[in-house]
């Protein structure tokens, strides 16, 4: 098998994807749309299986999927109206629009066949792979993301961070679903326990093999959001005090091990000959707390009871202000 | 010898998933359209697994493909369980 | 190895991890980290005047497997002021909020925005900024919703919405850029980039996405709503910094890394952008009915003066003219983000203290808040561009540019959009001069009064008496292109 | 140039596109959520066609940490404009 002979397949996959994206877009049935856009994250997970990127289908299937699904799926609960009314703008407006991002589409896509065709094919990629040794782990996408661009998955935790700081700011969580039947309630017995192990599996593997800390998180914020729909209002999540801590877990075990290896002849997250390994090992794995508590205080959708008070050094009694 | 059976195990589980699919477009109404998806989708799927694992030819991935049936089998019960007690729910209230 | 260079963004985002565990100290952490982080950026200034660029490789690889993080003379200015900015607004914050739940979250939120800035401002990788724009984003956005009210949170919407779509534009170049050049680094992007469609492409895409987050005319429609109902220090550092960031990487894009690919043309055209932003945002400024309102629009037409120097930058041969013009748009950039600042918590005191901010409503203000209305005097004296503030020196080196280029469309438009300026900020302050039976003290709130008096003065006074300085500072070593040096 | 490039390349702009167009025609926050979404895909389309190098070779890590930093990104700008989205919803502070 060549890549020739996968053309036919490969235009198949393209023409879903296109389909189901702009079905995604253009409904008026909000419902509708969500339903479409996780089948879209369902089929860009096959596509990345198809181009030889294992860790991202996991990661789209579980994060671009699943989460983003979730949290879709709870957001219509509140919408008022799951249909939208007649096209918003019509007429010559529409025209414009749509010659517009004709025009677009054409410009970029030259722009990108030039870009392909004019590029010599050096790429990071062999830079990359002959460092991968001296990176401390073997999995190169897990070597690029926890080494060579650690600083990028550092401020990427940050934005985590401040994501589910400004949705806690914005009001309290929705209230929980209602006990789970026996079916349901079977299942997220028996599947929460799974998805666990799963996340400490994939944690684990991800220095040789697929996975990593982000899919690992997905994982455990999936088990939440399924005690949650089974009926546990604080999505299984432990007390606010110790939310806090394992939300900031992340980022501060990176942040510390950053700046201690900081040496005259060091730079910020230049892990010391030979503890590369081990010292990723020990940021991903804050990491993958972190990750999970946020999503999963994402998909509660706001402060769970009890936030505000948990953060307080002193014994006084806090003023709550009524909204 | 077992590539020729894994072909038509493939085959085979590939023309049940065609099948649901069909009763899911065709056939009139929800219960209905959810009894071709799962029945057909799940027997299409352990077709499917089944001719992989023959082609893999290694007793671990056969194993992991068994294990993902099983649980494809279970989330697909239970969510068609769900769908079909809501759809029932809604029927009642309204 | 120049490790200094993490500090302005590693201490920030320690603070935010302390404030959210330990809320009930956040105002303390956010002071103290405010005073530590002006000093490792007072240190990367020093070592900057002493050594010319600085470079720190993060994870000891080579930048391009790697990231690199520089400074240069622009970057060691805005990240000055950012530093100096944020401590005045954290010190002013302290006494802002009343309601504990918004307290307790604007601290870290706070510190996160201020890591992004600088995260951004020394960034040298085009991947690294899009992640540092979409924290900058992000905390904005979060920061801006808590004004709490519908207008407040209808407009932290939309801006997350343009400023989201701004953000896919931007990726969408960096990745063609990759896909033509294999590397993200920008001194490396810099030696490879060539006038070719996948660069012209790229370069339209990213500087679009940037744009937005500029809110350059016509696409500022979101800026005015979001800044005028945030509250007074996020206002404060949205209008001084947030908005300037994503000029500086325009600057930097055109200056360093595409400075193969452009055409004078293409910069005219952000020119003439800049020229209509600038009329019409002091048009509407003066139209303005609400103090903050009058703000934010002054600000759509400040950021318009900075976009007319393209087009001069661009035209002007390397040299000491050139750098002189450059000289003059940092020292413009700097002043207006003092100012502006000013202006904001200005306003902030005067919304607390009457309860509203219409300008027609202000009658008695200056006797009432004898301070917070000469901060308003000082900081309208600098954006009018009044000697002996900043921005008279910048205007006239825009206008010594623009002759000097024979690009004489912009005298015009510098003149206009200065008396209109001088208009509405002697609009604001005739009604606060007006008549009131209310007195009240001198100063009123030293927490929230000193700060905002602090950086109307360095407006106004420091910064144009000290210019020659900075210009030195400025060309240290090698001016902005000297990253690709 | 592999024809994958010019497949997935193109899909991707196209994604890109299409989901740019709903951001700018709808009104509702939902709708244009769901639409950066779809137009964030592209994007992503684009890098991990970039990193892909032939079914024989394996493909550059750096564009896929990329999108992998690319996926995490969305979902949380997702997770605050739903949140944001509801709060106005609701009525704000008044």
């Amino acid at each position: 098998m060549t890549d020739a002979h996968w053309i036919p397949l490969d235009m198949l996959l393209a023409a879903l994807l296109l389909g189901l994206g702009w079905a995604s877009v253009a409904t008026r049935d909000l419902k509708r749309g969500v339903a479409l856009f996780i089948a879209l994250g369902l089929l860009l997970a096959v596509t990345w299986a198809r181009l030889r990127a294992p860790d991202l289908a996991m990661a789209e299937a579980a994060i671009g999927a699943g989460i983003a699904g979730a949290l879709l799926l709870a957001a219509l609960r509140d919408e008022d109206r799951a249909v939208l009314p007649d096209a918003p703008i019509g007429g010559p407006r529409l025209w414009l629009l749509n010659l517009f991002c004709i025009g677009l589409a054409g410009a970029v896509g030259w722009g990108l066949l030039d870009a392909m065709a004019g590029s010599d094919g050096i790429r990071l990629a062999e830079v990359a792979g002959d460092h991968i040794p001296d990176s401390g782990v073997s999995n190169p996408v897990t070597a690029v993301l926890l080494n060579f661009r650690a600083y990028d998955t550092l401020l990427e935790l940050a934005v985590v961070l401040a994501a589910v700081l400004g949705v806690l700011s914005l009001g309290p969580a929705r209230p929980g679903f209602e006990r789970a039947g026996p079916v349901l309630g079977g299942l997220v017995r028996w599947l929460s326990p799974l998805l666990i192990v799963t996340a400490g599996y994939l944690l684990w593997v991800g220095a040789h093999a697929p996975g990593g800390a982000f899919q690992a998180g997905a994982m455990l914020a999936a088990a939440a959001v399924l005690l949650r729909l089974g009926g546990r209002a604080d999505a299984g999540l432990p007390a606010p005090g110790a939310l806090r801590w394992l939300l900031v877990a992340g980022i501060a075990v990176f942040l510390v091990v950053g700046l201690a290896v900081i040496a005259p002849d060091r730079a910020f997250l230049q892990y010391p000959q030979g503890w590369a390994g081990g010292l990723i090992l020990l940021i991903e794995a804050a990491a993958t707390l972190s990750i999970a508590v946020a999503l999963a205080l994402a998909y509660t959708g706001g402060r769970p009871p009890g936030w505000e008070t948990a953060g307080r050094l002193s014994a006084s009694p806090s003023r709550r202000e009524g909204q | 010898m077992s590539e020729v059976l894994a072909i038509v195990l493939i085959a085979a589980g590939l023309l049940f998933f065609a099948a649901g699919s069909i009763g899911l477009l065709r056939l009139p109404d929800m219960h209905s359209r959810l009894h071709a998806l799962t029945k057909a989708d799940n027997l299409g799927l352990g077709l499917l697994a089944g001719g992989v694992a023959l082609f893999a030819g290694s007793l671990a991935i056969a194993l992991q493909l068994l294990l993902i049936w099983l649980l494809v089998l279970v989330a697909s019960a239970a969510s068609a369980h769900l769908i079909s007690q809501h759809a029932l729910r809604r029927g009642r209230g309204q | 190895m120049n490790s200094l260079l993490i500090w302005p963004i590693a201490l920030p985002l320690l603070g935010s991890l302390g404030a959210l565990v330990w809320s009930s100290r956040a105002h303390l952490i956010g002071v103290g980290v405010g005073i530590l982080t002006l000093f490792a950026s007072s240190l990367v200034a020093l070592r900057f005047a002493e050594q010319g660029g600085l470079e720190h490789a993060l994870g000891g690889w080579e930048p391009g497997l790697g990231i690199a993080l520089r400074v240069d003379g622009l970057a060691a200015a805005l990240l000055m002021m950012s530093s100096l900015v944020a401590l005045a607004a954290a010190v002013y914050a302290t006494a802002y909020f009343s309601d504990p739940v918004k307290r307790a979250v604007f601290w870290p939120l706070w510190m996160l925005l201020v890591a992004a800035l600088h995260a951004l401002l020394l960034a040298g990788d085009v991947f690294n900024v899009y992640v540092t724009l979409e924290l900058l984003g992000l905390t904005a956005v979060a920061l801006a919703a808590l004004g709490g009210s519908r207008a407040s949170l209808r407009a932290a919407l939309r801006y997350l919405t343009v400023g989201l779509l701004g953000s896919m534009a931007f990726l969408a170049g960096v990745a063609l850029l990759y896909a033509a050049y294999g590397t993200l680094d920008m001194r490396g992007l810099a030696g490879l980039v060539r006038a070719e469609p996948a660069a012209w492409v790229a370069l339209t895409l990213m500087t679009a996405g940037l744009l937005v987050k500029a809110a350059l005319f016509p696409l500022h429609f979101w800026l005015p709503p979001t800044h005028a109902n945030a509250p007074a220090p996020v206002s404060a550092a949205l209008s001084a910094l947030v908005v300037k960031a994503a000029f500086y990487l325009v600057l930097r894009l055109w200056l360093d890394v595409f400075d193969g690919a452009l055409t004078q043309a293409a910069a005219s055209l952000l020119g003439l952008l800049g020229a209509a932003a600038v009329l019409w945002g002091s048009w509407r400024a003066l139209r303005a009915e609400r103090l903050k309102l009058l703000a934010a629009y002054s600000t759509v037409a400040q950021l318009g003066y900075l976009f007319l120097f393209l087009p001069l930058l661009l035209a002007l041969p390397p040299g000491p003219g050139r750098d002189a013009a450059l000289g003059g748009l940092v020292l413009f950039a700097l002043t207006h983000g003092f100012a502006k600042s000013a202006l904001f918590l200005a306003a902030g005191v005067i919304q607390q203290h009457a309860g509203h901010d219409r300008i027609a409503d202000l009658g008695g203000t200056a006797r009432a808040l004898p301070i917070t209305t000469f901060v308003l005097a000082l900081s309208g004296v600098a954006l009018i561009g009044l000697p002996p503030s900043g921005t008279f020196l910048a205007k006239w080196q825009l206008m010594s540019a623009a002759v000097t280029t024979g690009q004489w469309l912009w005298l015009p438009v510098v003149g206009l959009g200065s008396l209109l300026a001088g208009a509405y900020t002697f609009r604001v302050l005739g009604h606060a001069f007006g008549p009131s039976e209310r007195a009240g003290g001198v100063l009123v709130g030293g927490r929230q009064e000193i700060p905002a008096l602090l950086l109307a003065i360095v407006a106004t006074v420091v910064l144009g008496l000290g210019a020659n300085g900075l210009w030195g500072f400025l060309s240290t070593g090698v001016s902005v292109t000297g990253v690709s040096s | 140039m592999l024809p994958q490039e010019i497949i997935f390349g193109l899909t991707g702009v196209g994604l890109f596109v299409i989901g740019l167009r709903g951001v700018m025609l709808h009104v509702s926050a939902l709708a244009r959520i769901l639409a950066i979404n779809v137009c964030g895909a592209g994007v992503f389309l684009v890098f991990v066609t970039v990193a892909y190098r032939g079914l024989g070779e394996r493909p550059d890590p750096v564009p896929l940490a990329l999108v992998l930093t690319g996926i995490v990104v969305a979902v949380s700008a997702t997770a605050l404009a739903l949140a944001l989205a509801r709060r106005l919803q609701e009525g704000g502070d008044e």
